[in-house]
């Protein structure tokens, strides 16, 4: 019998870095076994896990690159797709300007690949380029950058085993993050008290011991009615506040007109329950937060996570065992695209874009004569702007934003008014519909490369097989493009761009191949090479100028939309268990498909009941951007009133408003006002 | 309904409970006798040992209300009297399924390894009380309704409480 | 190959209609359907292959092969069915030609989702096993009537009560 | 010994991880989740029972209770079908003309299910083992709350 080979690999599905090993049998993927030593999943793997081989082998990937003809796709030669690329690009700018220019990287894609990307796009003189963290987790790097001086998770996962309290707010990890519940559940077995505040009753509140159920949106208030009781009994880390933060004063006053009572008002949570949750937190030794989309797709998204980040200050739970801030962030490599400067208002390594001493250096490494100090267009400006004809070509790596991005029918409107658009990708997607030329990618364990996971773990992937067809990996697509767009960008491989990645952002100041693929997990920060890596952040000094941690005053403010008599309905929207966002890579699982085919939308049974809906009856919700139909789900796990769906399948986003929160541009997913009739 | 009630802060941990109870499940009802026989007696009750408070808590069927096991149990070979509450277990039904053990909140469900069946206390039928509370020297084990165990309690605290104030009289 | 012909006689009397013949013919031509409430297992009537994998995987042993040569085949067939098979025998030789033969036997509905899932036989003969192995009291195997989905089903259903008596949110 | 795929259902989350891994491995899943009222999920597969009935019917000895656990030969099956009508618990199914039930995936050291549970709800181990971890998560828990009597009566009696 051949011998299997074993490639170990980590799951391109969520933020988590789950390892397992590839069994590779004559060049090809052959299954998948598990690898116990993984120091995030210990082996285990989630349904999305055990699905990935399936995307390697599916008969839908794109093989070869295409371009759009009046008679439908017709296959090209490399040559001439990237000559194409370039020759197009190129003409627009010279007629354009830079800035008629977007791109829009991927979070799908290695650290050397957005670092790559960003670089093509600054050095052609544009910042327009963004990634998808602008949709979920914009709100972090804006929030926690603030307070903390750094947007990333504090703690590694693994850490929460040592918790005593592990609050839970505005995330559904047992479905999205299924393999966190491992560790929560093992600090439970220690006595840990676990709370967990959400619209819907989901798996994760099983797991509680506490359970808030509160009003969609209105996070800051349960907050700072937490915050409020932990401060008039007297149940702060005076110490760590005089010693660590700043502008405690001022931040003391706002919180005297949130008392239980009041926060119990607006969040619909019992005051009781809030004083409970309060006390559990600021007692424990060492408590920690646990947040997601549910904080920070709001229009208040910023300030909901400087509430979470005030909230840990207040009680010193930062910067210790087991204590800390998790925002639990989506794609595989989110935290890694932000890292290399794939936003359009940070350098790689967050240099502001703007700051002039950021662009010296940047000017200086990268032999540039001029960078745009104007921050560029994120994504929902994009869209804005090339409706407005500003825009006329864009770039996508591995995006879909008519799945992905609020308001499907504009971004549709805005991708058919664009000159120019190339998409790049693994799978035809709904976006690639509208696209000029389609460049077939490699996916994750067909090509070599850095992903940073949600806490700060830097992992090498290698390529274990070969693309399939003509398919390439996208660090060589880029180089392929620079070269043609003559921006003499030259890089045998990965390996070479990660150690210019390494000079470039500080904190990847000590990673290089030879080290992740010897130990192949490193935690930034890690700045020079014998650093062992920081797996907990802020031990000492928090990461602003003074080392001093910032508490921020925020005050709730209701969502963009509430129910009306017009759209009485409040509408989230969030994941299931069984599929990953747009749904490219887990819509082509047939398992997964086999077990959630199709939209639906859980309805409490007593409104189903009120309008005569049964379980299963196809129902149309309208919005007023747009309307969608769905099959309806009579379930308890939402209260009277609110309406759950899942945001992968194309319908949900037509419903979604474009209402952006100021700061982090990140659009209000969780909350709009929604009406229903049966069909 | 009388039930066994555990006061843990009386227990030292002796095992007589456990001894008591396998013995009076053995068919000559004898210790000497008990530990030769084939089936082994087995015990129905079970003393947690808590080292970091060098304590020892007795544990054994609680006899719920509803009870979980007599629920999943696919061949009702466990059943619950709708009166005394008592759960009992028929060797002869049993098929070895371990869907009690699997739903017992209290993991005091064992498994007899000769027969390759479920045992549990039966609360000792034919006997005013059952051996384990019988062989208990602290009386951490008593069979009384709930009421009366308050009402003991009760009562040493009384007790306590005027012996301490005769202490201040004096 | 062995070109002797033998004809095939299925015991419609012990038949239980568990398809294992269906499912271990290499030739494929002992066919199954279900309609009306009824299995219906259609023999041909003769075989050339020398196999006889489905006599001897029946577990009722109820089927048997006779070489069509052998000459008291009525006896034979008469002597070992206890009636009479319509065969037809042509002028001159000594040879019996059998149609194929189907037997049809009821088919039990389930009692929760009303699909039928085995036959009255098969539900007997489980039935009778189950009770020779453990004394359960009458009514005491309430699963025979569920099909093998509404069983996981039923379980199921025991074991969510037990959990949800304890899981407070 | 009594050793079968088990769940701690108080852990299990519903994520389907071990139906997929099985399907994976099997071809066929023989493990099926589903969410009760979508709120309880409940995995059933085969139990590995100490009596089991599904040898009762069977005809050729295929299936059979030996060294202390049910044994299944395939090729002395015949494919009939009768074990998965004794079955209490619907926990097997007929695929061409072989049973499908859990057979503990002997390829890999522990079942696939089990290694991949993100909960480590499932387990494979004897029931005993279970019981008593649950009189140990009780303790626990009672720990909490007679601490500070248990504390004392110690004290008295040093």
């Amino acid at each position: 019998m051949e011998e299997k080979n074993l490639y170990p690999t980590i799951c391109p599905y969520c933020s988590l870095g789950c390892g397992f090993f590839l069994e590779v049998k004559e060049g090809k993927v052959a299954g998948l076994s598990y690898m116990p030593g993984h120091p995030v999943n210990e082996g285990s793997l989630c349904p999305k896990g055990n699905a990935s081989t399936e995307v390697l082998t599916h008969p839908d990937r794109l093989l070869h690159p295409l371009l759009k003809t009046e008679n439908g796709w017709k296959e090209i030669s490399w040559e001439e797709a990237l000559s194409l690329a370039a020759a197009k690009m190129g003409s627009v700018l010279q007629e354009y300007g830079p800035d008629a220019l977007a791109f829009l990287g991927s979070a799908k894609c290695s650290n050397e690949e957005n670092y790559l990307f960003q670089k093509i796009a600054r050095l052609l003189g544009t910042n327009n380029v963004d990634n998808c963290a602008r949709l979920c987790h914009a709100s972090t790097l804006t929030g926690l950058g603030k307070s903390l001086g750094a947007g990333a998770m504090t703690n590694p996962l693994s850490d929460l085993e040592n918790s005593d309290c592990i609050f839970v707010v505005g995330s559904n990890f047992a479905e999205n993050h299924p393999v966190i519940s491992r560790w929560i559940l093992r600090a439970k077995e220690r006595g840990a008290f676990v709370i967990v505040a959400d619209p819907r009753r989901t798996p994760s509140t099983w797991l509680s011991d506490l359970f808030l159920r509160l009003k969609p949106g209105t996070d800051i208030a349960l907050l700072n009615g937490m915050m409020h009781v932990i401060v008039s009994e007297g149940l702060l880390d005076r110490e760590f506040i005089r010693k660590r933060t700043r502008d405690f004063e001022g931040f003391e006053r706002i919180l005297s007109e949130y008392s239980p009572e009041a926060a119990s008002a607006i969040t619909g949570v019992p005051a009781g329950d809030i004083i409970k949750a309060a006390r559990e937190y600021a007692k424990a030794d060492a408590a920690a937060i646990l947040y997601s989309m549910g904080i920070t797709q709001h229009i208040s998204g910023t300030d909901n996570v400087i509430a979470c980040s005030d909230l840990a200050l207040i009680c010193g739970q930062v910067g210790k065992k087991g204590a800390g801030i998790f925002p639990l962030r989506g794609q595989n490599n989110v935290q890694g695209a932000c890292d290399m400067g794939s936003l359009a208002e940070y350098f790689p390594g967050y240099g502001k874009v703007g700051d002039k001493e950021a662009a010296a250096r940047l000017k200086k490494i990268w032999a540039a004569e001029k960078l745009s100090e104007k921050p560029g267009l994120t994504t929902a400006k994009m869209s804005e702007a090339a409706r407005a004809g500003k825009l006329k070509a864009l770039y996508l790596l591995g995006e879909d934003p008519v799945n992905s991005h609020p308001d499907s029918l504009n971004v549709r409107k805005a991708l058919e008014k664009l000159d120019f658009l190339v998409v790049q990708d693994i799978f035809m997607t709904d976006t690639a519909e509208y696209a000029d030329l389609i460049l077939p990618a490699a996916a994750w364990a067909e090509k070599e490369g850095s992903f940073t996971s949600t806490e700060r773990r830097v992992q090498w992937i290698s390529r274990a097989i070969a693309p399939p067809g003509e398919a390439k990996a996208d660090l060589d697509i880029l180089l392929g493009f620079a070269e043609k767009l003559g921006l003499g960008l030259e890089y045998r491989d990965a390996g070479e761009v990660l150690a210019e990645i390494s000079r470039v952002v500080p904190m990847y100041g000590g990673i290089t191949k030879e080290r992740l693929l010897q130990a192949y997990r490193v935690s930034w920060p890690c700045p020079e090479t014998g650093h062992p890596g920081t797996p907990i952040l802020h031990t000492e000094r928090f990461n602003t100028p003074d080392g001093l941690a910032r508490l921020i005053p925020v005050e709730y403010r209701s969502p963009a939309e509430s129910p009306d008599p017009a759209y009485p309905f409040l509408l989230t929207t969030g994941r299931t268990g069984l599929h990953y966002n747009g749904g490219s890579m887990s819509k082509r699982s047939s398992f997964l498909l086999e077990k959630e085919p199709e939209l639906f939308v859980e309805i409490n049974p007593s409104d189903a009941q009120t309008m005569e809906i049964e379980e299963g009856n196809n129902i149309i919700l309208e919005t007023r951007r747009g309307s969608t139909q769905a099959k309806a789900r009579l379930t308890e796990r939402v209260s009277r009133g609110v309406l759950f769906m899942p945001f992968h399948f194309s319908g949900t986003n037509m419903l979604t408003g474009d209402a952006l929160d100021r700061e982090a541009g990140i659009p209000e997913f969780k909350v709009s006002a929604c009406r229903v009739r049966r069909v | 309904m009388k039930e066994v009630l555990i006061r843990p802060e009386l227990c030292m941990g002796c095992r007589s409970c456990e001894i008591a109870c396998a013995v009076e499940h053995s068919e000559s009802k004898n210790l000497f006798a008990a530990i030769m026989e084939k089936p082994t007696p087995q015990k129905r009750i079970y003393v947690e040992y808590v080292p970091e408070y060098n304590a020892a808590i007795p544990m054994t069927c609680r006899h719920c209300e509803d009870a979980p096991c007599t629920t999943v149990c696919p061949t009702k070979a466990l059943k619950q009297d709708e009166i005394t509450r008592v759960v009992t277990h028929s060797t002869d039904l049993c098929i070895g399924c371990w869907a009690c053990s699997m739903v017992c909140n209290y993991g005091v469900i064992g498994r007899q390894k000769e027969a390759r069946v479920a045992v549990k206390c039966n609360l000792c039928p034919g006997r005013e009380i059952p051996a384990c509370v019988e062989a208990c020297p602290t009386n951490a084990l008593v069979f009384l309704e709930v009421k009366k165990l308050s009402g003991v309690k009760r009562t040493e605290a009384a007790l306590k409480l005027a012996r301490g104030m005769q202490g201040k009289a004096l | 190959m062995n070109e002797r012909i033998r004809l095939i006689i299925a015991d419609e009397k012990k038949c239980i209609g568990c398809r294992a013949c269906t499912s271990v013919c290499p030739e494929g031509i002992i066919h199954f359907s279900e309609e009306g409430g009824m299995r219906n297992i259609q023999f041909p009537g003769s075989c050339t292959l020398n196999c006889e994998l489905c006599a001897l995987n029946c577990p009722e042993n109820a089927i048997m092969f006779l070489l069509r040569e052998e000459s008291n085949i009525e006896e034979n067939i008469e002597g070992k069915l206890g009636g009479k098979l319509e065969g037809e025998k042509k002028a001159g030789e000594n040879r019996v030609l059998l149609p194929d033969r189907i037997i049809s036997l009821k088919l039990m509905p389930c009692r929760k989702c009303g699909a039928t899932f085995a036959t009255l036989k098969e539900i007997e003969k489980v039935r009778k096993a189950i009770s020779e192995k453990v004394p359960l009291p009458s009514g005491g195997d309430f699963w025979m009537e569920l099909c093998p989905g509404c069983r996981r089903g039923t379980f199921r259903e025991k074991e969510a009560k037990t959990l949800l008596m304890t899981r407070k949110f | 010994m009594p050793t079968a795929v088990y769940c701690d259902l108080s852990r299990c989350i519903g994520c389907r991880a071990c139906e997929l891994a099985c399907q994976r491995e099997n071809k066929t899943s023989r493990i099926s989740l589903e969410v009760v009222e979508g709120l309880a999920p409940v995995p059933v597969s085969c139990r590995q029972c100490e009596t089991p009935l599904c040898t009762a019917p069977c005809p050729g000895g295929a299936l059979r209770y030996e060294n202390g656990r049910l044994e299944y030969d395939a090729e002395k099956c015949t494919g009939c079908g009768l074990c998965i009508l004794a079955c209490p618990f619907g926990a097997a199914v007929l695929k061409g003309g072989v049973i499908e039930r859990c057979d503990f995936c002997p390829e890999k050291e522990i079942p696939v299910c089990v290694a991949t549970c993100p909960t480590a709800a499932l387990f494979c181990a004897e029931a005993e083992s279970f019981g008593k971890n649950i009189r140990h998560r009780n303790v626990e828990k009672m720990k909490k709350i007679l601490d500070p009597s248990i504390a004392a009566g110690r004290e008295g009696r040093r």
